[in-house]
């Protein structure tokens, strides 16, 4: 589990839980650069809770993590955000009240996204046209697959370095989950470097380059998706069989 | 027979959390109630308990029906429930916290009387030392044993358990599936929802698999776990990645 | 009574509605990005009338320049209040929010008691008037609303023009998306402070061009701003804003129909009656 | 203040001390003269809605206190000699304050009498507190009627009633112009204003005049607004109304503003204060009923016509003093403040003692005049205390042949200094 | 917690009965006065305690009781010359009555929602009476003096109404100590703690909020009957003053919200400390200040108050205060 020359992201040994309740028991994994890295794990397993310590907005009790090297595991979520590291959070998490622009426009607030914010609009309405379509909609009144598809695009308007993405496919129907994953694997192409967690284990392994299975709050089993995907014990760790 | 769920319907705006779910509780078995994440699980416990009330749907417990009853009044006829995110009452002790259990239940037991059920509880469940902390100040496991405890207090006739078992470590899980087997003996019925399949596995007689807030599987544990359409539930259906792998390449 | 003190009534009404209005704005707004009812929004308007007062009885600076610097003391001595007494409880239970603004509320009024004494105090200005045949509009409450809506307008321009407006509502609507889009919660929630607090104080600084007032005087704005976010869906200051206006029109037409003394009473009913029916307001929370 | 008064008792109990031992006192008896500290208590709203009114009453009340002291005190028969000193705190307007303080000033400070705060809700609550501790009370700047019909024992007031406040206003308003019909009322609702409304409004009517608008308004009121736009509806002949100083100044000044064109204003309280004039042209033409004004003549001639003694300084000589003291005009509330204190005084002599009883009984059987009018109280145990000889006057706010606004006295007819005018 | 370990309340009821006979003993009025105001205060803050510490609803306008039962009770001495006992429990029984009449709807309320219809309740109130003329409207009641004859005077009457204080003030704290050792106190207190877990153990919260609010809602207004019986006037601004209605609030975070002890000793320290601040002139106006700035201390860092803190510093002391 060391960490490669390209690895964008470190998380070493990390614990941390909410309160008193410990759910990271010494996690670790890397993120190699331009790579997408799928985590995967039953219910309760501390994906969530391993992205949000990552992000800060839980305090790590003990570990680390390194982006680009440089410890940044003490920096608040929004000096994460400055420094190009960024979450679509679980449950998608928008501004419902504001407009599809002004989503967009929140989602450029590190400085060094804010001067090409305009193009960068352009992009993700390449990307996803029925945004561009609807771009003084309220967020709040667009269906569960567009309100999704903000939340990415969002994330994409912080200019990331490393994205990282929290079940994005909760309580979308099939059909769409399909498309997300046609996004995500269309994001991959450019090259960046991304984190997914997923319930959906089978997508998952089919789009990602390298796979973790987090268990009990420690990473159990890794190695390339493709590997990952031959494992019988990623059945056991979700279906207790 | 000592719970029936007859076509329960539960929106919440658009959402359909739980979908025409129908199944059955016999007296004295432990059900697991499994399914993904979002799957309506915790809706429906909602829904048998009176925190929501169903669109559509009769909820019969010990032959009365009890749909659209308050939450208070449905526990006053011996249905308790212990949460999955912990609630115990902070700044009360331990033996308080118990003690409310037992006191507005089924059994509307005096103070004194109440107070000596939750005695026994907690001796019951290694918390007795504990009894005149603040619920707050204790830990994870000795909190998802109170939240047990209060649960238990009330004697009920059915217990509802929402994960009580997340969070905890190996050691801890075995002693609380020895509470559980206990509770058997002792004809308590039991519904739990749980992520932990192992557990499932180990202690429950009979598992209802939710999926989109419908049932998609009902049965003994091992053949739900190997009903492809279950599989599917939790882990994504492999043909759909399989073609999205072919048309990739 | 009479139907003839009809018009004129309902256009003194609609003029206060707007300064009451500009008032409701900060309070709503404060609310709105983070869940705090402001107890110390009343004080706060008293000493926006005082800045005003202070300037212009010691330096002779015209009330409205006097105006501006409440508006900028304003921004400064909110953000000073959430560091002070807002900060560390942002997270807490209303109880503890609501003391805790409370306790800024009469520190301010105590020290402001000891300074100025309880003795009404104006701030003598007139503008004449324009009107006749039965309505006569003062110079200074014609100005009262135009400041008004431009202090209205300008609080748009800022939350739906400017980046930092847009963060404000993003804070407001969802702290914890903001925080991962890279904002600064604690920095914008200070702010929020601030311009909630300045759009009280200039609130406050109109009111001391129209009528007299002590440092007890907030309290009866405050309230009223209460009733108005109430009306209006709290947290939203469209709302405020439109609430200020029907608070207004009302206290001027029910004047026709009932004794001006019972308007605080109707006022008072409509306002638990809402708050019971529909507690998100008229409007509807949006913020 | 505190230093001064005890280095003023100091010299005093020296000099005393010194005519003890070299020469005979002042006493023709020949008794050993005592010189004994007179404690006199009230509470004055030195902040607050009353404050002006306030600090004139006090003002009255410091310059009786210091008359008396170069006088070398009051003389009581058995050769005590009386140095009064104040004893005083700010109740800042709030009648809850008032009943606090003059538990106080009762209990802590054993004050030997008291007087009363400014304004009739407050005089109202100190009231019930000296009966309650059986303190004789003098008040001045509490006209209510209803406060002297409670059954009091030990309540003597100074003031005219409410009562009588603007009835004789609705006579000088007639008297006037004759073809006045329709009257508005607009009054603050508290004690002192709603006494004298309930008095006015039957007595206006009882002259054929139509109230077109009734109404009240709160103590604290600054928008007057609401009121105006009913009395402009309405198109009254005469407004009659105000309550206390702040208001009743606000709404002559929005009445101008607004250009309510009633012939005919009086207001309580309110004009006969001279910072009235700082609305100024809004004051003009503004009348209001006064206790007593600088230009009032009593005299001994006049007590001798009524066949009462006369008692203490003439009208001038206070006008004088007053104006060498504090810099500034008195005013009918300063005027109070000492005829409450020459009160005491002359009961305090007639009593010749501090007994509580006996200067009920002397203040019981006063009947004299001073500067400040004629002073008799009743006696019937139902309204024990009401001053029943004082009379008012009314002031109007004119332009002299200087073209400055000043008040003249205008009614009654035979006191009058200058000609009423009707509002243009 | 609930098992008696230590005889809390009669200790406490005879410190307060010592206290309370202090002015009598040595005859002195000023002090006898400042009891009464003590007491009244002791009374105010241990009833918000049961509605705010006990059930965890903040009722800012709770002063409402105390200004009802004031009226209510001088109307009927007033008028019909009711004796002062009689009516005062002939006023508090009706202000209760009206607290249950608006303490079902509003206590659906959570949170901040109810205590903004707490305020606009007390202000509605107040408004409304003050234009109310059988109750003299604006000028408010004032009594004829031949009412305190029955009592053998004013001044035998001051001493009757700071007797009935001091027993409304004990009967306060022993129902308080009541409710909090009864299974009805169990049950606000875990509504207080979580309202939902309430239910879901079968506890109906609308019910029991209701008789923890009637409840509360009753002494405030025999404190309010007492007060005005003793001042002899009764007004509108000041029989429904908010300041007061907060300041109680504030005495009972200060010393504690929860625990009996702690209103009791918030509101003695709180007295003390404005008397000390008021009968010292330079800092007269500064009292507001000062309450101010140790609210928010309080507030900002000894969250449970002074009873509170001692308890959880000292877990010993668990046993003998409540």
């Amino acid at each position: 589990m060391t960490a490669g020359p390209a690895a964008a992201l470190a998380v070493r040994d990390l614990e941390s839980g909410y309160g008193e309740v410990q759910i990271l028991w010494g996690a670790s994994l890397d993120l190699a650069a331009g790579k997408l890295t799928t985590l995967l794990g039953s219910n309760g397993a501390g994906k969530t809770t391993l992205l949000r310590t990552v992000m800060g907005a839980l305090p790590a009790w003990k570990g680390g993590v390194l982006f680009d090297g440089r410890d940044v595991t003490k920096l608040s979520p929004h000096e994460k955000a400055q420094l190009g590291l960024v979450l679509v959070p679980e449950g998608r998490q928008l501004f419902s009240t504001m407009t599809i622009l002004e989503n967009l426009e929140m989602g450029a607030t590190p400085t060094h996204a804010r001067a090409t914010m305009r193009e960068a609009v352009n992009q993700v309405f390449t990307l996803f046209p029925r945004l561009g379509e609807r771009r003084t909609q309220l967020a709040g009144t667009l269906s569960g697959g567009e309100q999704q598809m903000l939340a990415i695009a969002r994330g994409l308007m912080a200019k990331p370095r490393i994205l990282m993405f929290d079940e994005p496919s909760l309580g979308l129907s099939p059909i769409f989950t399909l498309n997300l994953f046609e996004i995500i694997r269309k994001l991959k192409g450019e090259g960046i470097t991304m984190l997914l967690v997923e319930q959906n284990v089978q997508l998952s392994l089919a789009v990602s380059d390298d796979a973790y299975v987090l268990e009990h709050g420690k990473v159990s089993l890794q190695g390339t998706a493709k590997q990952v995907r031959e494992m019988p014990e990623v059945r056991r760790a979700y279906l207790g069989l | 027979m000592i719970l029936q769920v007859d076509a329960v319907t539960v929106r919440f705006g658009g959402l359909v959390a739980c979908d025409a779910a129908t199944f059955a509780v016999e007296e004295g078995e432990i059900l697991g109630l499994i399914g993904p994440n979002g799957a309506g699980k915790t809706t429906l416990f909602n829904a048998i308990n009176g925190v929501h009330r169903p669109r559509s749907g009769r909820i019969v417990f010990r032959r009365e029906e009890i749909t659209g009853l308050r939450p208070f009044q449905v526990a006053r006829r011996g249905v308790a429930r212990a949460y999955q995110v912990v609630r115990p009452l902070n700044d009360l002790s331990v033996i308080a916290n118990v003690t409310v259990g037992a006191c507005f239940g089924r059994e509307n037991l005096s103070l004194g009387a109440a107070r000596t059920v939750a005695e026994e509880v907690l001796a019951s469940l290694g918390l007795a030392d504990k009894a005149e902390v603040p619920a707050g100040k204790l830990n994870v496991a000795q909190k998802k044993r109170l939240e047990l405890g209060r649960a238990l207090a009330a004697r009920p006739a059915l217990l509802l358990a929402d994960e009580v078992l997340a969070g905890l470590n190996p050691q801890e899980v075995s002693a609380m599936l020895a509470v559980f087997r206990s509770l058997r003996e002792r004809g308590v019925t039991v519904i739990m929802i749980e992520h932990l399949m192992h557990a499932v596995m180990n202690v429950c007689d009979r598992v209802v698999v939710l999926d989109y807030g419908k049932k998609i599987a009902e049965g003994s544990p091992q053949v739900v776990s190997s009903d492809p359409k279950v599989v599917e539930a939790y882990l994504g259906d492999p043909k759909a990645a399989q073609r999205f792998l072919e048309e990739a390449t | 009574m009479s139907v003839d003190a009809l018009v004129p009534s309902a256009i003194d009404g609609l003029m206060l509605g707007f300064v009451y209005g500009l008032a409701a704005m900060g309070l709503t707004l404060i609310f709105g990005v983070m869940r705090v009812i402001n107890l110390s929004h009343g004080p706060v308007i008293a000493l926006g009338m005082f800045v005003v007062y202070v300037l212009f009885t010691g330096a002779g600076v015209n009330p409205y320049l006097g105006l501006i610097a409440a508006a900028g003391l304003g921004i400064l001595f909110g953000v000073a209040i959430y560091f002070v007494a807002v900060d560390r409880i942002i997270n807490a239970p209303e109880l503890t929010t609501l003391l805790a603004t409370y306790s800024v509320n009469l520190m301010i009024v105590g020290v402001a008691t000891s300074v100025f004494t309880t003795t009404p105090r104006a701030v003598d200005i007139s503008l004449g008037s324009v009107g006749g045949s039965g309505v006569t509009i003062l110079g200074t409450h014609a100005v009262a609303v135009a400041i008004a809506i431009a202090g209205a307008a300008l609080l748009y321009a800022i939350l739906f023009r400017t980046r930092i407006g847009k963060s404000i509502r993003a804070v407001a609507n969802n702290r914890a998306a903001a925080e991962l889009m890279g904002i600064d919660s604690r920095r914008v929630l200070a702010l929020s402070f601030g311009i909630g607090t300045s759009l009280a104080m200039t609130s406050g600084a109109l009111l001391s061009t129209l009528f007299s007032f002590t440092p007890l005087s907030g309290a009866t704005y405050e309230v009223k701003s209460f009733v108005i976010v109430v009306l209006g869906g709290l947290g939203n200051p469209t709302g405020a804003l439109v609430g200020g206006i029907v608070l207004g029109l009302l206290e001027g037409v029910s004047t026709v129909f009932i004794p001006v003394s019972w308007v605080p009473v109707l006022e008072y009913v409509i306002f638990i009656a809402i708050l019971l029916v529909r507690p998100t307001g008229l409007l509807g929370a949006r913020a | 203040m505190r230093g001064i008064t005890v280095a003023l008792a100091l010299i005093g109990l020296l000099a005393a001390a010194c005519g003890g031992t070299t020469t005979p006192g002042a006493g023709t008896s020949g008794q050993a003269t005592v010189k004994k500290d007179l404690i006199i208590g009230f509470t004055a709203s030195q902040t607050g809605a009353q404050n002006v009114a306030s600090n004139k009453q006090t003002e009255g009340i410091k310059l009786w206190v210091d008359d008396v002291t170069k006088a070398g005190g009051i003389k009581l028969k058995d050769g005590t000699i009386l140095m009064p000193q104040i004893k005083s705190y700010d109740d800042q307007s709030a009648t809850d304050r008032v009943q606090a303080l003059y538990t106080k000033l009762i209990n802590d400070d054993k004050v030997d009498f008291l007087l009363s705060p400014y304004s009739s809700g407050l005089v109202k609550a100190a009231a019930v507190v000296s009966e309650q501790n059986g303190k004789v009370m003098i008040t001045a700047g509490g006209a209510d009627d209803a406060t002297m019909e409670q059954g009091f024992r030990n309540i003597y007031q100074v003031y005219t009633p409410a009562s009588k406040y603007l009835t004789g206003a609705i006579d000088l308003m007639l008297k006037l112009d004759p073809t006045i019909k329709k009257v508005a009322i607009v009054n603050e609702k508290d004690s002192f204003s709603t006494s004298v409304v309930a008095a006015a409004k039957p007595y206006a009517e009882s002259k054929g005049l139509q109230v077109v608008v009734n109404q009240g308004y709160d103590t604290g009121t600054v928008d007057f607004g609401p009121f105006i736009n009913q009395i402009s509806a309405a198109a009254p002949d005469a407004i009659i109304g105000g309550g206390h100083l702040p208001d009743g100044t606000t709404l002559a000044k929005q009445l101008y503003e607004k250009k309510v064109s009633a012939r005919f204003v009086a207001l309580l309280v309110a004009p006969p204060e001279p910072t009235f004039a700082d609305i100024g042209e809004a004051a003009q033409f503004i009348v209001g009923p006064s206790q007593w004004e600088t230009q009032t003549k009593y005299s001994a001639e006049a007590a001798k016509t009524a066949g009462v003694p006369f008692y203490g300084p003439t009208g001038a000589d206070f006008t004088t003093a007053y104006k060498a003291k504090f810099s500034a005009p008195p005013s009918y509330h300063s005027a109070g403040g000492y005829a409450a204190g020459l009160t005491l005084q002359k009961a305090l002599e007639d009593a010749g003692s501090t007994d509580p009883e006996k200067v009920k009984t002397a203040l019981d059987k006063d009947d004299f005049m001073t500067f400040y009018g004629r002073i008799k109280f009743s006696t019937d145990p139902k309204t024990h205390g009401k001053q029943i000889a004082h009379e008012m006057v009314y002031v109007q706010w004119l332009k002299g042949s200087d073209g400055k606004l000043a008040t003249q006295i205008v009614w009654p007819a035979e006191a009058k200094s200058a000609d009423p005018q009707l509002r243009k | 917690m609930i098992r008696v370990r230590a005889p809390f309340l009669p200790a406490l009821l005879v410190v307060l009965a010592v206290v309370a006979a202090l002015p009598l003993a040595v005859n002195n009025n000023s002090l006898r006065e400042e009891l009464f105001l003590m007491f009244m205060l002791i009374t105010l803050a241990s009833s918000i305690n049961i509605i705010m510490g006990y059930t965890g609803y903040v009722s800012f306008g709770h002063i409402v009781f105390f200004g009802l039962g004031g009226y209510f009770a001088f109307y009927l001495m007033q008028n019909f010359n009711a004796h002062f006992l009689v009516a005062a429990l002939a006023g508090a029984i009706p202000a209760s009555a009206i607290a249950l009449v608006i303490g079902v709807p509003i206590l659906r309320l959570r949170g901040a929602y109810f205590a903004l219809a707490t305020i606009g309740i007390n202000e509605a109130m107040r408004t409304a009476i003050n234009n109310f003329e059988p109750f003299g409207g604006a000028v408010g009641m004032f009594f004829n003096f031949s009412v305190y004859d029955t009592y053998g005077g004013a001044r035998n009457a001051a001493l009757l109404a700071y007797g009935v204080m001091v027993v409304v003030a004990l009967a306060t704290v022993t129902t308080s100590y009541l409710i909090r050792r009864s299974k009805f106190g169990l049950s606000l207190m875990a509504i207080r703690e979580d309202q939902d877990v309430a239910m879901v153990v079968g506890i109906d919260p609308a019910r029991a909020k209701v008789v923890a609010y009637v409840i509360s809602s009753f002494f405030p207004a025999l404190a309010g009957a007492t007060f005005f019986f003793k001042n002899g006037i009764i007004e509108p601004g000041v029989a429904f003053d908010l300041l007061r209605s907060i300041e109680s609030l504030v005495m009972c975070v200060l010393g504690g919200t929860g625990t009996v002890a702690g209103p009791i000793v918030g509101a003695a320290l709180y007295e003390w400390l404005r008397g000390f601040l008021i009968t010292t002139p330079a800092l007269a106006n500064f009292q507001l200040f000062l309450a101010g700035l140790l609210l928010l201390v309080v507030v900002l860092f000894v969250t449970a108050g002074l009873v509170g803190w001692l308890r959880n510093r000292y877990p010993v002391l668990r046993a003998y205060i409540q």
